[in-house]
């Protein structure tokens, strides 16, 4: 009996330690670029973990560098195209919200002939590539005057956000038994206010954590901006390219840029942690 | 087989709940017994104890003459058919019943016997090549069984096997199961919260409740001669009617009143001494509505009857039932096919002596 | 209060015929249960009458009103569902205080307070008023759905199998609290169940449906003692009744029914000779209730008893049933639940020939139904 | 059989139809609230059709005019005859395959050892998520920090347990292993996290049974656990498969689709060839190419999904 008890301990041991492993693996790189963003210029090159903690490139990043040689892009920017993340993130979640929920829950609730291929459209929509929309796109842009717009940004995340919204939204949707739905209306009530008293205010958990899930990947996309967007829409994703090929290798001003533009993210995935599994499976995993 | 002894088990879950306090039963070899109690009782535990799924905090179980308490499920020869029947979805049930042969080694040749053998008994012989998910909840409770079966265990332990099945196939199954431990003879025990099963199935019922074994004993033990008020409230549908009184012995009569004085009884000789042995005069009166005889008018002659009016009567076909209002008390009286009450007549009850409970208010043990 | 008229009510759900050109008047204020298996159609039903479901065809009357075109929101129907249906993210007092705040409902919010107060009341769940649904107990949900249905007294009233989700206990218990509150139940009322006690206990009328057509419409205890056909007469009625096919013989001027097998020779009873004198039916259905037959202890006249052994015994509830088998059958005989038997020791019966019915061998009818 | 019916309403049962029809607003209700996505839909589909018309002509943005020269299946012709296109199929295929592979192994590996509850795994298992919700290109911009010569930490770290400095992405040999690291390090806890659901998913009852069975970790794990994963981890392809074929952010960030062509996969070829030399008409066939090739995989993989999770729940489907 004795060593059935040991092996099961070791085999504890074990266990942890590959676990911590990997959550080494997974966490030291945030880890060392939140370093590298303390690091001052002059110590960038030694590479021992001891050093005298600086925020002079959050200072020269938000507020444009005191010591600036005249031949160095000002990369002051940074709180601009900070903003047009923003923007175009919210932007966009804003205008699938509008449109995905009332669709999500058609999609949910009514049978219709077409509506397996229609919900099906919308997903085929996120494994996409999306240069075949693109590509055209920066054409049709140009001409329509949309090109480096926050409007034609935000028209084209639809192709991210409203997949998302739609599904997940369903899912929840149809978790609330059409009893409820048919008592309501007994009760006396028109669907648009049983809509907007009974079912919105019940998916209200599952519409904010989509919603803070099609916005973190609204705020992570890189093609769209690159492509459709230039200064006037710049995205943080976009401009913390700039930092490596800009002559001065300004390696801790990059580092601080992307310590800010991944600081949003990281609060959505501690306050969604439970839906988050939901979200990501398209509300396939009911987590 | 074997004979299944709990000694002095108890069972305290992390936090310190109680579920299982000083339990000491003994199953004897190829008996049929139930294990009966509300949820929450301490039976689930109990069995898991048995079958090895859940750690004994303390005192010994043996089976056949091996202490088990240290021994893992697989080596205690106990077989287990879950509540929820617990079949392994991915497998056939060809598979689902070899699964346990297949995991011991047994050879190709053996396994093929045995399962048919058994699928033959349970009568699923048409079914080996099925899903789980396709079957009715009839069949899926004879697969659980025959895969509890396949291994010829010392003792067969059923978790509430019929609570999922509908009215007729629980009808069904539970002559089935009656049958099945007739011929195997293999000792058996049931789990179920639902005292109808209980009452029509085992040959020995052991009664629990918050942990605490209340009684154990045939059905007429515990039917007639209850021990405690739970026990005597828990067994019998519709439930036993309870009325407090406070006992006034006048020359060696014994009265009991009402304590909300809404009616007042003498009692015979036979129940009188009872009273009068007992310290406190806080006694209830326990009588089953199959013991009350509803009566238009007074029946008078020392009959223990009280007076009341019809708050309902339903007509069910079989029989009727009554509900009558004594003082602030109701009392539920089961009437014959072909009587007829209207709602807020006089009735008077009467209720037959030989069935008359007596209990102490406080404690609820039996006089 | 109004009357309810359904005429002709079909309704499909893709080539399954959900409820079958049913036809029924239900009076005003009057408590009508619909006893049927689950699949009956029962469900449809109501969800046809208060518009949640669209019928196929046929119309529906509240008050003499066609309401086919009529939303469910402009209907003064309520309905109380089987799964219950509480608004999960609304405590008990907003459960029950919705309907009334409906659109075009001008109710004060005293007004309001006060029926809510009193309904809490009827059905004591005043206490529960603060408690939001998925704290309460299967009991207390199923008092609150069906306090949310009377709070506004609407015309009809649909109640959809509420209490059949309780243990078993629980459920006998609401029975006849509900009996009670019959009384206070003014509105034209549907009750809907598969459990035959609910309906004997509680109908004035009762109607049987099968597979969404109507069986029969009656009184509880006409239906029990006068099945239209072999469906009602096992529908209702624990243990099921005994049903023995027997061919029609007369002997020495006295019509009598022998079971195929010959176990069981029985006399007609008086009002069932007329239908069969015609002589067109030679091969009958035999309907004895459990309840109308005893164990023989000896002193019995010769006829209508039979013998067999015990096959198996069982005390359940109030009474004990014991199932013997004579000959091919086997008999279900109600006991007290005092008795008790041992498997295979003969026993002798007796049968109550008086209280028999009979049905069509083929059609399965009632012979004294044509 | 229903009684007499004493039909107070004797008008014929037509003449009711008439009244006996909701409104329309509210029998078109579904079409009506689903108009708006359904406008987006159309919106999105329009340029994608008109990309689709492109490849099928020889449209460059600076030679006006091209755009109505219709050629029709030339440039895939040519596509497929381009000596970059073996290169470029071969690279994206590579990609796909070890990225998801190795993110479905060791997503299983977290998934149950996050799956014993112990107090430990609560912890971690909060910060599972973070490598996804960095932004792909900013994820690649620091592994690529880490993998610099001179400032980097990796090298100093391989050096410090005896292993030789990498140039990780700017020589061809190690160029494909150092972004699949990189997809690794972002997307396993994508896997991890829907396996995890998985395992929590299954009912108790059934590993209660394999135990008192006698049945060993390993019989369990292969007769029980793998066939009711099923359905996840082909979520898990799905998904991953899916998203690493068209993978763009991670390897335009770390090479641009260099060093020469070693990462120029479809995404890359079509990006640089439409958008950087503007000739639209040679960029776009790998687009489409690649988008056929996702749809036709994806139906495939969706419908196996139906399937696979009919079977675990237990039917023969």
């Amino acid at each position: 009996m004795e060593t059935q008890v040991i092996n099961k301990r070791m085999g504890r041991i074990i266990a942890d330690g590959l676990m911590v492993a990997y959550f080494l693996f997974a966490l030291f790189p945030i880890f060392w670029m939140v370093l590298m963003s303390l690091k001052s210029t002059d110590e960038l090159f030694t590479t021992q973990f001891v050093f005298k903690p600086t925020t002079e490139n959050y200072h020269a990043i938000l507020f444009g560098d005191p010591r600036a040689a005249a031949g160095v892009v000002a990369k002051q920017e940074f709180p601009r195209n900070f903003m047009n993340s923003v923007i175009i993130s919210s932007g966009s979640v804003l205008v699938s919200l509008l449109v995905g929920v009332p669709a999500a829950y058609a999609l949910a609730r009514y049978n219709f002939k077409a509506k397996e291929n229609l919900a099906f459209t919308f997903l085929s929509f996120r494994f996409a590539p999306e240069l075949v929309v693109i590509i055209p796109l920066s054409v049709i842009y140009r001409k329509l005057g949309l090109y480096d717009t926050y409007y034609g940004t935000i028209w084209v995340l639809q192709l991210i956000t409203l997949p998302l919204l739609i599904w997940v939204l369903r899912s929840y949707f149809e978790d609330i038994s059409p009893d409820i739905e048919q008592a309501a209306m007994v009760d006396g009530y028109p669907w648009w206010r049983i809509f907007w008293r009974i079912l919105l205010p019940l998916v209200r958990p599952g519409l904010a954590a989509a919603s803070l899930l099609a916005f973190v990947f609204a705020w992570n996309t890189f093609m769209f901006p690159l492509i459709l967007g230039a200064s006037q829409v710049q995205t943080v994703t976009v401009s913390a390219l700039g930092y490596v090929s800009s002559a001065q290798a300004f390696f801790n001003r990059m580092a601080a840029a992307s310590v800010i533009a991944s600081f949003p993210q990281m609060i959505v995935a501690l306050s969604i942690q439970r839906y988050l599994i939901r979200g990501l499976s398209f509300g396939a995993v009911k987590g | 087989m074997a004979e299944v002894r709990l000694e002095h088990v108890y069972k305290t879950y992390r936090g310190g709940v109680e579920a299982v306090i000083d339990l000491n039963l003994t199953i004897n070899d190829g008996e049929f017994l139930t294990l009966l109690g509300p949820s929450g009782c301490g039976k689930t535990s109990t069995l898991r104890m048995i079958v090895g799924l859940e750690e004994i905090t303390s005192g010994q179980i043996i089976i056949g003459n091996r202490v088990v308490n240290k021994l893992g499920p697989n080596e205690r020869n106990v077989a287990l058919a879950f509540e929820t029947y617990a079949l392994y979805p991915p497998l056939r049930v060809y598979d689902n019943i070899a699964f346990c042969l297949r995991a011991r080694g047994v050879p190709h040749g053996d396994i093929d016997r045995r399962v048919r053998e058994v699928a033959t008994m349970l009568d699923i012989t048409d079914i080996l090549d099925r899903k789980p998910a396709e079957l009715g909840g009839g069949q899926k409770q004879r697969v659980s069984l025959a895969r509890a079966l396949v291994r010829e265990p010392d003792v067969f332990l059923m978790d509430e096997p019929l609570s999922h099945l509908d009215a007729a196939q629980r009808a069904h199954m539970r002559s089935e199961l009656k049958r099945l431990h007739a011929r195997t003879g293999r000792t058996t025990v049931l789990v179920t919260h639902d005292q109808l099963e209980a009452v029509a199935m085992a040959e020995r019922i052991a009664v629990m409740d918050l942990g605490v074994l209340q009684q154990v004993g045939a059905f007429n033990d515990i039917f007639n001669n209850p021990v405690n008020k739970f026990v005597a409230g828990f067994i019998g549908e519709p439930p036993m009617n309870f009325l407090p009184c406070t006992a006034t012995s006048k020359g060696g009569d014994v009265v009991l009143r009402a304590t909300d004085g809404s009616f007042s009884v003498k009692l015979p000789p036979e129940l009188a001494h009872k009273v009068n042995d007992h310290s406190s005069d806080q006694i209830e009166i326990g009588i089953r509505p199959i013991n009350i005889v509803a009566a238009h008018h007074p029946n008078g002659n020392g009959a223990v009857e009280v007076e009341a009016r019809v708050f309902t009567f339903e007509a069910l076909g079989e029989e009727g039932q009554l509900a009558a209002t004594v003082g602030d008390q109701q009392v539920l009286v089961v009437t014959p096919a072909t009587e007829h009450f209207e709602r807020g007549d006089k009735v008077w009850l009467e209720m037959q002596t030989k069935r008359l409970h007596l209990f102490d208010a406080k404690t609820g043990l039996a006089l | 209060m109004a009357k309810l008229v359904l005429e002709h009510l079909t309704k499909d759900f893709g080539n399954v015929r959900a409820v079958n050109d049913v036809s029924l008047e239900v009076e005003d204020g009057e408590f009508l249960v619909i006893l049927g298996p689950s699949g009956a159609g029962k469900t449809t039903t109501l969800k046809l009458i208060a518009g949640v479901e669209r019928p196929t065809s046929g119309m529906i009357y509240i008050g003499g009103k066609p309401m086919n075109a009529i939303e469910p929101h402009h209907r003064n129907v309520a309905m109380a569902f089987e799964s219950y249906a509480l608004y999960p993210h609304y405590n008990v007092r907003d459960n029950l205080s919705f309907p009334l705040k409906a659109p075009g409902r001008k109710f004060a919010q005293q007004e309001i307070d006060r029926r809510v107060e009193e309904v809490a009341e009827l059905l004591n769940i005043h206490m529960l008023l603060d408690r939001l649904p998925r704290m309460l107990s299967n009991g207390q949900k199923q008092r609150v759905a069906l306090g949310r249905a009377m709070v506004r007294e609407p015309d009809v009233l649909l109640l959809d199998e509420p209490i059949s989700h309780l243990d078993a206990k629980l459920r006998h218990r609401m029975r006849t609290e509900f009996k009670a509150l019959e009384a206070a139940i003014r509105a034209t009322t549907i009750y809907v169940t598969h459990d035959y006690l609910e309906a004997m206990s509680l109908a004035d009328r009762l109607v049987v449906l099968k597979e969404g057509s109507i069986q029969q419409i009656g009184g509880p205890h006409e239906l029990f003692v006068n099945p239209a056909n072999v469906f009602v007469a096992q529908l209702l009625g624990h243990p099921q009744i005994n049903l023995v096919e027997c061919t029609l013989q007369r002997t020495n001027g006295v019509l009598e029914l022998i079971s195929t097998d010959g176990a069981i020779k029985l006399e007609v009873p008086e009002r069932l000779r007329g239908a069969l004198a015609d002589g067109k039916l030679d091969r009958v259905l035999a309907g004895i209730r459990p309840q109308h037959l005893g164990v023989a202890n000896g002193h019995h006249p010769a006829s209508n008893v039979c013998s067999g052994t015990v096959y198996v015994y069982e005390r359940l509830g109030t009474k004990g049933t014991l199932t013997a088998s004579v000959g091919a059958h086997r008999l279900d005989v109600l006991t007290s639940i005092e008795e008790s038997f041992v498997i295979d020791e003969p026993v002798s019966l007796t049968i109550d020939h008086t209280q028999l019915s009979l049905f069509d061998a083929q059609t399965h009818k009632n012979i004294l139904f044509n | 059989m229903t009684g007499n019916l004493a039909s107070v309403h004797a008008s014929s049962l037509q003449k009711q139809e008439v009244r006996a029809r909701l409104p329309f607003l509210v029998r078109a209700r579904p079409y009506l609230i689903l108009l708006p996505a359904l406008l987006i839909l159309v919106g999105i589909l329009i340029p994608f059709g008109m990309g689709v018309y492109y490849s099928l002509t020889a449209y460059a943005l600076n030679r006006p005019g091209s755009l109505d020269n219709f050629v029709g299946l030339r440039n895939y012709d040519r596509m497929i005859n381009s000596s970059g296109f073996m290169n470029s199929t071969t690279i994206t295929l590579k990609y796909a395959l070890s990225a998801t592979s190795v993110e479905l192994l060791l997503g299983l590996g977290i998934a149950m050892l996050l799956n014993r509850d112990t107090l430990l795994a609560k912890i971690l298992q909060t910060t599972l998520i973070f490598p996804m919700m960095v932004a792909p290109v900013i994820g690649t911009l620091i592994w690529k920090l880490m993998m610099q010569p001179s400032v980097g930490i990796l090298n100093p770290m391989l050096n410090a347990v005896g292993l030789p400095s990498l140039q990780w992405a700017s020589v061809p040999e190690t160029a494909l292993f150092s972004v699949v690291l990189v997809d690794v390090w972002m997307f396993t806890p994508f896997a991890a996290l829907i396996l995890l659901a998985g395992l929590r998913s299954f009912p108790r009852e059934p590993f209660e049974a394999a135990r008192v069975d006698g049945a060993s970790l390993w019989f369990t794990f292969r007769n029980l656990t793998l066939p009711m994963l099923t359905p996840y981890i082909i979520i898990v392809v799905l998904f991953r498969f899916m998203d690493s074929l068209k993978q763009f952010d991670i390897i335009f960030a770390m090479t641009e689709g260099g060093p020469g062509n070693t990462l120029m996969t479809y995404q890359l070829t079509a990006y640089r060839t439409s958008i950087q030399y503007l000739r639209l008409a040679q960029g776009l066939p790998y687009a489409v190419t690649l988008f056929v090739v996702i749809y036709i995989t994806s139906q495939y993989l969706v419908k196996f999904w139906g399937k696979a999770q009919r079977r675990a729940a237990g039917y023969s489907s």
